[in-house]
């Protein structure tokens, strides 16, 4: 039987953790080492080589929205447990251990803000918790980011940041696919616009739906984003991949971005687009 | 509308499963397929361990009747169309038109290979994204005829290919399920074995979606689940038996409408049998929706999915 | 400059015309030569080795149809010459003793009829006349086609056979490519079905047309169908071109039609269609 | 609706090209442009074979602007989108959005290179499939947000390569037509240098069509045409002149509504005034069929085109 592609959680989809623990203010790229302070002071980006580091959701938000304009939303929405799973563990253990962990409810932060002076709403998942996997919680999140935005007849921005799906949930995991599907089509339906940030890395069940549905598709520089992790990829071609498998240069060039970014350029980029769909 | 009657069996069907599964669900004469998906979580027990890992493997069987055996003993002048207008014609996926019932209807299902040399050629019933540009392309066909659209999954999941990659796998299955969302005519899914994944849920934005008693529907195979959570693809009965792929826990968990009876023993021992019940099934449920108007069929369909899921 | 593709006629996509004249009735794949009345009796199709033979667009229709159901219809739609074309000879001139030699107004034929007792609409192409090219009248006849088929609410069935756009007509050919997309819109509109029957040779402005939008598209053996034609394109990729460039197997291999028909298997497939079609 | 003023000028302008031209065009407040239309029929020579050569060499000249040349001078807030979300970004066809005298517009061109390098990279604006579908999708998208959709013709026309025509080349510039007389949005297209035959009519099913003064627009190159039926590529001056692919003539077909006046000389020779002029014309052109509904303005395209052509 040939090898079976899944949407689930891919670690191997994660940033790089060669052998050896490295701190994670450490460029994997260059070797610098940077306090947190000078990390946020550069929006996560290596002075000294132009890494991209991953952004927390809530530093991701500070940094992108006018200062005191976001209000979250859903904070409430927890990850429930409605298969008793437990694999090595209990998944309520694993869910509680990440919420210690990151603070956060869920892998996704949604809210209404406005970015250089224009209402838009926010849906940025984060890959602490989980691996950014989507459950019920952020499949729920997402959906209600997309209401808010079409209520108000507000463009929605979406930064995903995803390993697939949360197989601890089963198949409700597979079925926030088509909820957030289902949400864009009626985003779309009320004439609001979804603006995706493809993030590092974005794989598996969020690639086959929400990130690649956007009215206009941007990635940060060197961004995995592919259904199957290439680790599974090339088990199946028994090929050694392209070096830029999956990266954001690659998929630009495939056709599916409509544009490479550096972060440096994001919020100005995000401020324009705004513009052109608020001027309606 | 829901009758007080249809709600009040929803309701009960909820709170079996524990679940605010059907909120917002526009239904429409299907008062007794409720109370009998009721009967069967009241007096049937839950299956477990080796009742789940049945399933699977007879989901997987290879004498299992595939989508082309269906169509053959349930289809009147069936067409198959090919291509998808672009650059290939998949074989992973099987569509086309025909007479179900005396109307003309759209069909699209995977299909997998019988012997070795259809296998590969079938690919395993894994699609690569050009296999679900020819289905956009029927449905949209369809949609324009107003012929309803039947979908039959049965895929280990979509072919995770370097070229499958490189032309859109993700982007193109995302599109089908909005393409789905989308129609306006009534339509029905059934997951004839296994319906692995995303490319499973590609083809699964019915109004109506069934699997048959034996069929598994799952987010990752047992064995990749196993290897990921239990370091050990051999745990996969381990991995089957938490994630609960079989038809019985899809129905509570709200993920499915109904179930599909197949012949004692498996589909595999029956296939003429197995066809007489998934057709009377897909014909009822194209039948429940018939009644409603395009908008609000359509937005009972997003209604449907947009309320899955359970949260605390 | 690099070459350019042009909808115009494209006398290289013509059936095969080795050195030396070849009698019409003699099979080009393997040399049999049949009688006029032998080769009607076999719908024109080589008894030997199978070779499908073009067929006049008359012919066509009285196989096709049910014995005297055919109505033709704008039978007084002929050519007119805009731009008083002049090139080695009078584009006047061409038309004439096209239309002597042809018996025909021009490059298409059309009608209503009956196959297999269920009414529809027919659109034959000629390749005998001026190389089945697409001027204003084919263009006229065809739209016409459409309009008489959404009007009666019955399906189109579309037999094209085009070298290309009459570029005697100058622009004004290249303009029936929008005029019958803009008919077939209004044929799809109005709820009626365009099936196409793609026969040899079919290229040029027509493949980038009406022969290109077929709710249903079939292509009989052997029939070359590209945009640009073989010699076109060899000329471009300066690269020997795969055996079997733009007929019809490959076009079927490569996404673009439903099946590949033996003339044989024709009718009843249409018949089945329309029944499709009709149930409705 | 049109006035009788407009209808009688429509009607001495059909009946100057001595063409059924005008039959079923639905207009709107667009009197002043006939006039003059018509005065530039009634007071300018035809052109004839050495005016018409310096049309095909000026639409040619290596010193014209290209489309990204005048989305400099006529757009703020450029923002180009790329990709087909299948294959590729096909860098012979431009899309994007922006604003345009104040209003989000959707932009979607023939791109030719400047330099060896680029006209490499551009392949001389002859565009694959692929170029095509990412123009659809652009499209589709400024439909869905209202946003008019200006478009800008500059090709020897589609690249007839191998893969091109492995992937449709033929039934993706068809579709493309298809899906521009469906827009519910106003539009607008202008040849500005080469409309090659079908590569170049893929962009034109707009409710305005425009050409530079100097522009061409053809079926077929006339270096094309003359070795067809002159036997002789050098003949194509002959072609040219039988052809009449000027705008004049173009207009007085009735293929295009109006021609755009270009600095003296031509195009070449100032960018800025060559620009200033195709942004009022293109304004003037959206605005003149901003007022009607969306159904009557598509029909009213439709018809445009149903009536294209002279016959017997
Ligand atoms: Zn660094
Ligand atoms: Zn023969």
């Amino acid at each position: 039987m040939a090898e079976r592609i899944d949407v689930s959680i891919e670690h191997r989809g994660a940033p790089d953790q060669p052998a050896g623990k490295r701190h994670p203010n450490t460029c994997p790229a260059c070797g610098s080492h940077y306090r947190e302070d000078e990390l946020r002071a550069s929006a996560w980006v290596c002075r000294h080589c132009g890494h991209h580091f991953a952004m927390r959701a809530r530093d991701r938000i500070s940094w992108l929205a006018d200062p005191g304009s976001f209000t979250e939303a859903a904070l409430d929405v927890r990850s429930a447990d409605p298969l008793n799973f437990f694999d090595l563990r209990a998944y309520t253990d694993r869910i509680a251990e990440a919420e210690m962990a990151t603070g956060l409810g869920d892998a996704i932060v949604i809210g209404s803000a406005q970015v250089d002076a224009r209402a838009c709403e926010l849906a940025v998942m984060d890959f602490s918790f989980i691996g950014g996997s989507m459950g019920s919680a952020v499949g729920e999140k997402f959906a209600r980011a997309c209401d808010a935005a079409a209520e108000k007849g507000v463009p929605l921005i979406s930064i995903p940041s995803s390993g697939g799906a949360r197989m601890q949930e089963g198949i409700l995991s597979l079925m926030q696919m088509p909820k957030t599907v289902v949400a864009i089509e009626e985003l779309h339906a009320a004439g609001s616009a979804l603006i995706t940030v493809i993030t590092n890395p974005t794989t598996g069940g969020v690639v086959a739906s929400l990130a690649m549905l956007g009215d206009i598709t941007v990635a940060e520089p060197g961004s995995l984003m592919s259904f199957a992790g290439p680790r599974v990829v090339s088990n199946i071609t028994k090929e050694k991949l392209p070096e830029d498998f999956g990266r954001a240069e690659s998929n630009f060039r495939l056709g599916h971005l409509d544009a490479v970014l550096p972060r440096a350029e994001l919020r100005p980029y995000l401020a324009k687009v705004l513009r052109l769909f608020h001027g309606q | 509308m829901a009758s007080d009657d249809e709600l009040r069996i929803r309701d009960r069907l909820g709170k079996l499963g524990n679940l605010p599964l059907l909120r917002g669900v526009a239904v429409s004469g299907e008062l007794k397929r409720l109370q009998k998906q009721l009967k069967r979580l009241e007096q049937e027990p839950a299956p477990a361990g080796d009742d789940i890992w049945l399933s699977v493997e007879l989901a997987r069987h290879q004498e299992r009747p595939y989508t082309l055996d269906y169509v053959e003993r349930l289809m009147d002048d069936w067409t198959e169309l090919h291509g998808d207008r672009a650059r290939a014609d998949d074989p992973a996926i099987v569509a086309g038109i025909g007479r179900f019932h005396g109307r003309t209807v759209a069909l699209i299902g995977h299909q997998k290979g019988r012997d070795v040399a259809e296998r590969v050629h079938r690919n395993f019933g894994m699609a690569h994204p050009e296999g679900y540009r020819k289905a956009m392309r029927v449905m949209e066909l369809a949609d324009r005829f107003g012929f309803p659209v039947i979908t039959l999954i049965d895929t280990p999941g979509a072919y995770p290919g370097l070229a499958a990659e490189q032309h859109g796998q993700g982007g193109m299955i995302a599109r089908c399920q909005a393409q789905m969302a989308r129609l306006r005519v009534p339509t029905a899914a059934c997951v004839i074995g296994e319906g692995g994944s995303g490319g499973a849920v590609a083809f699964a934005i019915a109004d109506r979606v069934y699997m048959q008693e034996h069929a598994i529907y799952s987010v990752i195979s047992p064995e990749g689940c196993a290897q990921i959570l239990w370091r050990d693809g051999a745990e996969a009965r381990k991995a089957a038996a938490a994630m609960k792929p079989d038809a019985r826990h899809c129905l509570e968990l709200g993920v499915i409408d109904g179930i599909v009876d197949e012949p004692r023993g498996g589909a595999q021992l029956n296939w003429d049998e197995a066809a007489f019940s998934l057709g009377e099934t897909l014909r009822r449920g194209l039948a429940d929706v018939e009644s409603l108007g395009p908008e609000e069929r359509r937005a009972a369909r997003r209604a449907k999915f947009r309320s899955m899921g359970v949260t605390a």
